[in-house]
């Protein structure tokens, strides 16, 4: 397949495909090695634009289709930027039952964006999720690597505003 | 291994699964998502089976079936689960039945019905998703898809294409492409006809017909000469109240053991032809300078009149006919009875499209003399060899067979060419030769292989061996490498590894694939196929793939020089009750030669464009108004045609009666699904009615009656017994006669021309769908020539040779061989066959000098 | 004996009498027009949509469940999404009514309720051309009888709802 | 010789007797029949089993609903599926009224080919009523096709009940008028009774069916012998005659007026709540409203409609008690969605092989009589 | 040669034959007019024993019914079976029709009185007019069975055997069953017995039995009612005018009619007393004729109620019928007559 010069997407740099280069190359002949791969580019890259995603194909020799496929089955993946905080609330059972629903609509009033987008001011990446593995606490919501329970709207919207 | 599966007794192979075992028990297992052409995936679980002994319940297609086993497929708490698994699958289905291509032929409708399932206990909301129609040719209904994977999986495992793959998950998964970009692929259609309902469409088909309306009749595809066996569905008047017959759409057959239930782009879209507005509807006379409408009675007299008239007038040598190798077998004996009885004349030209060269050669040395090996030895061989040749593109369910023996079945894929294909990325070694050098190649190996079987005292009884033997002693490595552009070390190699095979398998195809193939290429690869029989033992390996539907029932129907219909020119004689004239065929330069010369000045024209469809194209268009008189035959109208005195229009093959001979020579046999468009005719009965005007006892009531005079000649052709003629065994020297026309200062491109997966004979551009995917050629271009041109992908250029030029978007292909341009042949519009030289009589291959620019 | 005979005859003669003189049966037909039951079988038409849009998407039901094989049906795609929401319509929809045979089933089959017998009855054409009713006939036709009185009685009788329970 | 028909007024469609006559006697005669072969036997082999029943609304085109009746309970027979109470009940009602609607059109031909012309206008105006009842029901007055595999085409319309209640009230009278014109009249007696005489015997070795057979004395009735719907819920008496006479049959059709009046009576008071439809999705249709929300229905939908389902393979004879007599339908499937055979014992064809017994040696006018009194009908006779 | 004529027209002679021209050309035309008004009075009558109203298309409640039909049967082609006797079967209708228009010369209407000049009703005074009319009813039947003869069609001849026989074995009832009122009245006059009865009585109670044989019997000779046997249309398919169309059939149409007409004013005649007006009412404001067409009007009124009432006998049970019942009647009747008369009762 002939490789086409694609422009670059926002965020993603020269040197930064450099990089990605480098971690293809150490596992391209690891067999079963694209999640690992992905996962790498998106550290350094922040998230896996096309761009990204076609280089990691061509260099690995799994057809796009294929990376595609993995990168929007994993939802730890993202092919949007992403704010700089990641806000997740649990929509499971036992969450939902408990009011995740209020804490959510509450967040996405205060950040005046619908779940599963980012601010315009890359602040925040705002998600709804499926289980959390914390039904006890429920409802439950994490930012970044911290988890919150037994949130309700008000202090949802005091714990969010603790991230700059 | 013994089993009991539904209180059947079944004894199997080791390693086949429960299914398989199930199949040959006659026991109904129900599934999805299986397919015997892919690996298990096992993910609808319709095929659960319970095992005696076992607590889990097992999916019947993956696991394998062990010694006795005791298997249950249709117990209540199967059906249960199934019947819940329907209704998980049917939740969010959109209520899309009355305009769902499927509705009618769905599985899951099937299965639905089957298991009666009702409203159960879920209920969600339906699913709303956008059609994907950005594509060519196939849609995608995603709301319809429940998951099976056998698209995505066809794509990948047979056609190793990978065009789609699966994205996103849960309720938003999908089949697609990366990011939602238009489908770029064979589109050869296997996917369409894997889905089992109807979340993949054709979009000629789509929303048109409905399955249940439309009856099936097996038939034979038209295109090429793998003779892949097609299911055409077409509306049946008499059945329903339909106003006239139509065919709506071909799918592959999955008893054919041939295509094991694939086929390619042409078979999939490339029936269109046969309604296409520009048929031709009624025959027309010359009256004056203009063609005039007329009638048949009229028209068959005009153009017996006119043949005899010439006949009587300057000899029945001055009279010829030529006849395309998509003709029917039973067409081209007639032609050969009309020309040799009727008139008198043994000017017969059954000229082989582009390859014609290579073919001709082919059709003495090879076809005439070996027991041609079928599909299956594909399967079964352990190295295959292909010399300029790519078989996924030419023949392309051939090409599913090297794919699968290369990825599955074992077999070492040597892929020799000056172009870069999909075989090159499966290819065990991807050797990229020079073009042209392809006969070379085979030589040396032959001479490589010759010692060997010398050593092991093979050669008793071989004929020309010692000319042979001399004419390849100064074939060294180092000069083949040279030659040839690859590596000594690369070239013994090789040679080694044929040796050291159990089964090589030589494929070639005689078409201008690769380039323009002269007459030592295919008695090299006749040279090398009888050195590996006597090496390994067996008939000569070696798949010969023929271009066109028909190219070979056509020579085996007499239509080529001194090849009366079944060789035996007694026979022949005792049969038809005549004295067939001794003058005998014609190669279609010589035809093309003795129309300039004045030779010849009548020509009956059966179905085929010389135009753009014979080498020196260009030549041809002139050589046609030379002309005293010219009878055409086609279903379209074509450049001949509108030159010609007397039109006599054809019909397709879904609407007349014929059979086909493939490559290795199975005969398949068709029937009419459709009525004759307007006034036309079918040919065979236009052929009886003109031999009924010079005398000729046509007393044929029906085609069986003419088959039956056909097996006197030829016993057995039609029920599928191969005929061996000449008992095989005579090496030929090997010559390089190199090429007509060098590559040189302006023109510095040597041009490759073949067949493209959507471009092929005159009908395919007349099919709406193929058409549109290649409206102009694709001029492939090494990417280091590009970067040299300052040309980029998908430039409009102009390919320019002393005789034409023609116009088409660029494709760099990195791995090309630089100073070689291809072109793919038929297309419409921009025939390849206007920029090619004409042969010369020596059988050099023709070559083709050209020069590429941009245009703006 | 003889009595007996003639009072019969007078007997029968008194009933036809008295006939002769009570209200007579016959309907005056093209000035008194019978308005049959709501679930009577008459000329098929088309139901115009909510919107204006056809119903009908072609699937071929009416034509495949058709005993006599009247209905001829050739599908389409079109680009006009207001007017074919699913893309999918009829090009081509006539009925032989001289083939058919009023038993309903089209009405019945139609999964998207587009076509259905309405209460006319009065048929007696020139030509059998005129007997072919094509597409625009039907829709026209479907137009012309009043929703109200015709299209909403199917409703509210519901024979099209009841092939089943 | 004489051509009675295929055109005559009095052969009751198109049968053509082929007549040898001494003066007005007829001394031999041989009936000729298949004027009306419409081949429906031949169609069935190429339709759907639900496409089958409209052609049956063909055969004895005045009692469709007994027709319709005849071919669903065969296939239900096949299939082996249970018709829910309700529906048996309401085809009992619809059978028994088509059977007066039979027999209305079986007395007023019969009067009018003696002579009788009014009768026959009285009959059509009572028959008109049941018409109307049909109508209201199904949408057909005469091609009814008003029941389904597994239950009736459609739930009773709010109206029905009344115009039924309406009419039992409204014939018993019209009965008796018919009575009062015919059955003491002098000329009727005279030109009915001793005529077309056949015996016990004889009717029986000939496979005379329906009142036909009662006329001469044997109560067989299919209804009562072997009940079908649910014909062993209701009371009623078989009427029999004792000589055989055109007179007799006559007789015992006139109290089977009064006998059906007596079943729709009791059917309509028994009349149950309940589904009008088996639950078999595989054979029934779904109702119009899960198709248009379920998807398992719109398949259903579908498959039933495009292809149709599949009867069980096997041979099954299933008869119904007609107006005429025996109707019976003999199906061979072959397992697939159309029937591989279909033999339809019309009682009408059977009933008119009496005629030569019947009228062998009597006056051209009795021929008449004797047509009339077996009451055929072309659409059966030749199917 | 001028001057001559025109005494003969002004003459005694030429007067009275134009008095007589111009009453033939009323009573045919009047005649002609009433079978044509009797169709209709027919279908209507019928209709509404039938629970019909009739036609009522043509004009208003149908009145010009009988015009259009006339029209029709002008406009409608004349077929003539190409095996036919095709003399006869011309002949035929006019043979049907005309006898029975002949009968209409001999009935005395009545007489009109315009001042002083009495107006006879009657074309012509024939002594012997019963033997007249009963010699022209068996005429008629000439006309059908040569209908039914010459169209060569086996109904046809069956309807012309049925009709021949018929009339024969009713022509002896009907000639026995007014030998009472000959021999009461004693003259073989019609007007005589018209004169009769309205200077006496009417003879309808005195000549009961005779009045009750010669109604069936008349009805048996019009083939009508419940024994229109050689039409019979259910048997013979219309019997002897089975071939006919147009109008020929028109003719053999009218004929019966006009036979009906006849007949009803004969039955009037003999046994009502003709115009007299009943019960020996003085109504003298109302004119004889009426009371005539009065009593004319009850008979067809009765024969078409007969006939939507009653079933058709059959052929033989007629035949049996008429000799074995109604002959011997007859005879009783004269017997019964001859000893009232005797015994001075009458």
């Amino acid at each position: 397949m002939a490789k086409q010069k694609a422009k670059l997407e926002k965020g993603i740099t020269e040197p930064k495909l450099k990089q990605v280069d480098q971690v293809i190359k150490q596992y391209k002949s690891v067999p079963g090695s694209l999640i690992l791969v992905l996962h790498k580019a998106q550290e350094v890259c922040g998230y896996l634009p096309p761009s990204v995603q076609n280089r990691i194909a061509d260099g690995l020799g799994v057809s796009r289709h294929e990376v595609y496929g993995v990168v929007t089955f994993y939802s730890l993946f993202s092919t949007e930027p992403r704010g700089r905080h990641t806000i997740k609330v649990c929509f499971g059972t036992a969450c939902y039952v408990k009011g995740g629903n209020k804490v959510a609509a509450a967040l996405s009033k205060e950040l005046k964006v619908p779940a599963g987008s980012t601010t315009p001011d890359m602040r925040y990446t705002f998600q709804v999720v499926y289980c959390l593995g914390a039904c006890g606490r429920a409802p439950v919501m994490t930012v970044n690597n911290d988890t919150f329970g037994m949130v309700d709207p008000q202090k949802a919207v005091e714990i969010i505003k603790g991230y700059k | 291994m013994k089993l009991t599966i539904e209180s059947k007794k079944v004894e199997i192979e080791p390693g086949a699964t429960i299914l398989q075992a199930a199949e040959k028990a006659g026991v109904y297992v129900p599934t999805l998502c299986h397919d015997k052409r892919l690996k298990a995936y096992g993910s609808c679980r319709m095929c659960l089976v319970e095992v005696a002994g076992s607590r889990k319940l097992l999916t019947a297609c993956s696991t394998p079936a062990a010694d006795g086993m005791v298997v249950s497929v249709n117990t209540e708490r199967l059906n249960e689960i199934r019947r819940r698994l329907l209704e998980l699958l049917l939740v969010h289905h959109p209520l899309d039945c009355p305009v769902c291509d499927a509705s009618g032929a769905c599985r899951l409708q099937d299965m639905t019905f089957e298991y009666g399932v009702t409203s159960g206990d879920f209920s969600d909301k339906r699913k709303d998703i956008p059609v994907v129609t950005n594509s060519p040719m196939i849609e995608r209904n995603m709301g319809r898809c429940i998951f099976c994977g056998k698209c995505v999986r066809v794509c990948d495992e047979v056609k190793g294409v990978r065009a789609i793959g699966y994205s996103g998950r849960g309720f938003e998964g999908s089949v697609g492409t990366a990011f939602g970009v238009p489908m770029d692929c064979e589109f050869c259609g296997n996917c369409v006809a894997s889905c089992p309902v109807g979340a993949l469409t054709s979009k000629p088909f789509k929303n048109k017909a409905r399955p249940f309306f439309l009856s099936e009749e097996t038939s034979v595809c038209s295109y090429c000469g793998t003779g892949c066996r097609l299911k055409l569905d077409y509306s049946d008047p008499e059945q329903h109240s339909f106003l006239q017959g139509k065919l709506w759409r071909t799918r592959p057959d999955d008893q054919d053991e041939l295509t094991a239930g694939s086929f390619c782009g042409r078979g999939a879209f490339g029936y269109e032809y046969v309604h296409s507005a520009d048929r031709l509807r009624s025959p027309y006379v010359k009256r004056g300078r203009k063609q005039e409408q007329s009638d048949w009675p009229r028209a068959l007299d005009a153009a017996a009149d006119g043949l005899r008239e010439v006949a009587s007038r300057y000899g029945s040598a001055a009279v010829a006919g030529i006849i395309s190798s998509q003709a029917t077998n039973e067409e081209s004996y007639l032609l050969s009875k009309l020309m040799r009885v009727g008139l008198g004349s043994g000017m017969i030209c059954a000229p082989a499209g582009l390859g014609e060269l290579a073919w001709r050669e082919a059709a003495f040395e090879i076809l005439a003399g070996l027991p041609t090996a079928a599909a299956g030895e594909i399967t079964a061989a352990d190295l295959l060899l292909t010399v300029e040749s790519d078989l996924s593109e030419s023949h392309p369910v051939l090409g599913i067979r090297v794919l699968q023996a290369a990825r599955y079945g074992g077999a070492r894929l040597i892929y020799a060419s000056a172009r870069e294909t999909k075989l090159s990325h499966y290819a065990a070694s991807d050797l990229r030769i020079k073009p042209g050098s392809g006969a070379v190649l085979m030589a040396y190996l032959g001479r490589c292989l010759l010692e060997k079987v010398k050593r092991r005292g093979g050669l008793k009884g071989l004929l020309g061996l010692g000319e042979f033997t001399s004419s390849v002693r100064k074939l060294t490595a180092g000069k083949t490498a040279r030659a040839t552009g690859i590596s000594v070390g690369e070239l013994t190699d090789l040679a080694d590894q044929l040796d050291a095979a159990k089964k090589p398998l030589l494929l070639i195809s005689h078409l201008a694939h690769e380039t323009q193939k002269g007459s030592d290429y295919a008695r090299a690869a006749a040279n090398l196929a009888y050195l590996l029989a006597r090496l390994k033992g067996c008939d000569p390996p070696v798949v010969f793939a023929s271009e066109f539907s028909n190219s070979r029932g056509v020579l085996d129907m007499g239509g080529d020089r001194s090849l009366y219909p079944g060789g035996n020119l007694e026979e022949v004689e005792k049969i038809w009750d005549v004295k067939v004239p001794g003058a005998t065929g014609l190669a279609a330069a010589e035809l093309l030669e003795k129309i300039e010369a004045g030779q010849i000045k009548a020509l009956y024209i059966a179905g085929l464009d010389p135009a753009t469809q014979l080498l020196g194209g260009a030549r041809w268009g002139k050589a046609l108004r030379k002309l005293d008189f010219l009878v055409v035959q086609d279903i379209f109208a074509t450049e001949a045609s509108r030159a010609a005195a007397v039109v006599l229009p054809g019909v397709s093959w879904a609407e007349k009666e014929g059979s086909y001979t493939n490559f290795s020579g199975r005969v398949g046999t068709f029937k009419p699904v459709v009525k004759p468009l307007g006034l036309a005719r079918t040919e065979w009965q236009v052929m009886m009615g003109l031999m009924e005007r010079f005398g000729v006892a046509a007393n044929y009531p029906d085609l069986a009656a003419l088959r039956c005079e056909i097996e006197k000649l030829l016993p057995g052709y039609f029920s599928g017994k191969t005929r061996n003629n000449k008992p095989g065994g005579t090496l030929m020297p090997f010559v390089t006669k190199g090429l007509v026309e060098k590559p040189g200062g302006k023109y510095r491109f040597l041009m490759l021309s073949g067949n493209s997966l959507f471009q092929l004979g005159s009908y395919s551009g007349h099919s709406a769908a193929l058409s549109e995917r290649m409206p102009r050629p694709v001029v492939e271009m090494s990417g280091r020539d590009a970067v040299r041109l300052k040309l980029a992908n998908d430039d409009l250029v102009e390919v320019v040779s002393r005789r034409g030029k023609l116009r088409g978007k660029l494709k760099v292909v990195e791995g090309n061989i630089s100073g070689v341009v291809y072109v793919p042949a038929y297309v419409p519009g921009a025939a390849a066959a206007a920029l090619l030289p004409a042969p010369d009589s020596k059988g050099r291959a023709v070559g083709c000098a050209v020069a590429v620019r941009k245009v703006r | 004996m003889i009595v007996r005979h003639i009072t019969a005859l007078l007997k029968g003669l008194s009933i036809t009498l008295k006939e002769f003189f009570s209200r007579k049966s016959t309907q005056q037909y093209p000035e008194e027009k019978r308005q049959p039951y709501a679930a009577y079988r008459g000329i098929h038409y088309f139901r115009p949509g909510e919107n204006g849009e056809e119903r009908c998407v072609a699937c071929g039901l009416c034509a495949a469940v058709c005993p006599n094989h009247c209905i001829f049906i050739e599908a389409a795609e079109s680009e006009d999404e207001l007017k074919h929401p699913e893309r999918q319509y009829a090009e081509i929809y006539s009925i032989m009514l001289e083939r058919c045979l009023f038993c309903g089933y089209c009405e019945e089959a139609c999964p998207k309720q587009a076509i259905a017998l309405s209460r006319r009855y009065d048929m007696a054409v020139n030509t059998r051309n005129q007997m072919i009713y094509t597409k625009d006939k039907l829709l026209a036709e479907g137009l012309e009888l009043d929703e109200e009185s015709v299209g909403g009685e199917i409703k509210k009788t519901g024979r099209r709802s009841l092939w089943g329970a | 010789m004489l051509n009675m028909g295929p055109q005559h007024p009095s052969t009751h469609g198109v049968l053509r007797v082929v007549l040898e006559m001494d003066g007005e006697i007829i001394v031999d005669l041989r009936p000729d029949v298949g004027y009306l072969h419409r081949g429906i036997e031949k169609i069935a082999e190429h339709r759907t089993y639900n496409q089958v029943l409209p052609l049956t609304d063909r055969l004895d085109y005045v009692s469709a609903a007994i027709n319709n009746l005849g071919w669903v309970e065969t296939v239900e027979k096949a299939l082996g599926l249970e018709v829910p109470e309700r529906a048996k009940t309401v085809r009992v009602i619809l059978c028994e009224l088509q059977r007066i609607a039979s027999h209305l059109i079986w007395l007023g031909t019969h009067a009018l080919d003696i002579g009788a012309m009014t009768v026959l206008l009285y009959c059509f105006r009572e028959r008109e009523r049941i018409m109307d009842i049909f109508e209201n029901y199904c949408g057909a007055r005469l091609t009814t096709s008003c029941f389904r595999v597994g239950g009736l085409m459609r739930e009773l319309p709010e109206e029905f009940e009344g115009l039924v209640r309406d009419f039992l009230a409204y014939f018993p009278a019209r009965i008796e008028e018919y009575d009062g014109l015919l059955s003491a009249n002098p000329i009727w007696l005279k030109r009915t009774k001793g005529v077309g005489v056949i015996g016990a015997r004889q009717a029986i070795d000939i496979g005379l069916s329906g009142p036909a057979l009662r006329g001469s004395g044997v109560a067989r009735d299919i209804r009562v012998d072997e009940p079908y719907a649910n014909y062993e819920r209701f009371k009623f008496i078989v009427p029999v005659g004792k000589k055989g006479d055109v007179y007799d049959r006559y007789q015992v059709r006139m109290e089977e007026f009064r006998q059906s009046i007596s079943i729709v009576r009791q059917a309509l008071d028994y009349l149950p709540n309940g589904p009008i439809m088996a639950d078999a999705p595989q054979i029934v249709p779904p109702s119009k409203e899960a198709v248009a929300e379920d998807m398992s229905a719109l398949i259903h939908q579908f498959k039933l409609l495009s292809k149709g389902y599949k009867v069980p393979a096997g041979e099954i004879y299933h008869a119904v008690e007609a107006p005429k007599g025996e109707l019976g339908f003999y199906l061979v499937s072959d397992g697939s969605e159309m029937p591989y055979r279909l033999k339809i014992r019309g009682p009408s064809f059977v009933n008119l092989q009496a005629l030569y017994q019947m009228s062998k040696g009597c006056l051209l006018a009795d021929m008449v009589a004797i047509i009339g009194s077996l009451d055929i009908c072309l659409g059966e006779v030749d199917r | 040669m001028i001057e001559q004529l025109k005494t003969f027209i002004t003459g005694e002679l030429g007067i009275a034959i134009g008095i007589g021209l111009l009453k033939s050309l009323i009573v045919v035309v009047g005649a002609l007019l009433l079978v044509a008004y009797a169709t209709l009075a027919e279908r209507k009558i019928w209709s509404w024993f039938q629970s019909r109203i009739g036609p009522n298309r043509v004009g208003p409640w149908g009145l010009l019914q009988p015009i259009a039909d006339g029209i029709k049967f002008l406009m409608k082609e004349d077929i003539i079976p190409r095996n036919a006797d095709k003399p006869l079967y011309i002949l035929a209708p006019f043979l049907a029709m005309l006898p029975a228009l002949l009968i209409f010369a001999v009935i005395p209407f009545g007489e009109l009185r315009l001042g002083g000049y009495v107006l006879d009703l009657q074309i012509v005074e024939v002594n012997i007019g019963v033997l007249y009319i009963f010699a022209l009813s068996s005429l008629g039947v000439y006309g059908i069975v040569l209908g039914g003869w010459a169209s060569n069609n086996k109904y046809s001849l069956l309807g012309g055997l049925r009709a021949a026989s018929q009339m024969i074995s009713y022509e002896l009832v009907l000639g026995l069953s007014i030998i009472g009122v000959v021999m009461t009245t004693g003259t073989l006059s019609l007007r005589g017995i018209v004169d009769w009865q309205q200077q006496r009585y009417i003879l309808l109670l005195p000549q009961f039995l005779g009045f009750v044989c010669f109604l069936i019997a008349m009805v048996a000779e019009l083939n009508r009612g419940p024994f229109d046997l050689p039409e019979a249309e259910t048997e013979l398919t219309g019997g002897y005018h089975t071939e006919y169309s147009s109008m020929k059939f028109a003719m053999f149409f009218m004929g019966e009619y006009a036979a009906m007409i006849g007949g009803s004013a004969i039955i009037s005649c003999l046994f009502l007393g003709g115009g007299k007006a009943p019960f020996g009412w003085q109504l003298s404001f109302v004119p004889g004729p009426a009371w005539l067409f009065l009593k004319m009007m009850a008979f067809i009124f009765f024969f078409m109620w007969i006939k939507a009432t009653f079933p058709r006998v059959r052929y033989d049970q007629l035949m049996s019928f008429g000799w074995k019942f109604l002959l011997p009647l007859a005879l009783f009747n004269v017997l019964l007559t001859g000893v009232l008369i005797s015994a001075g009762v009458l």
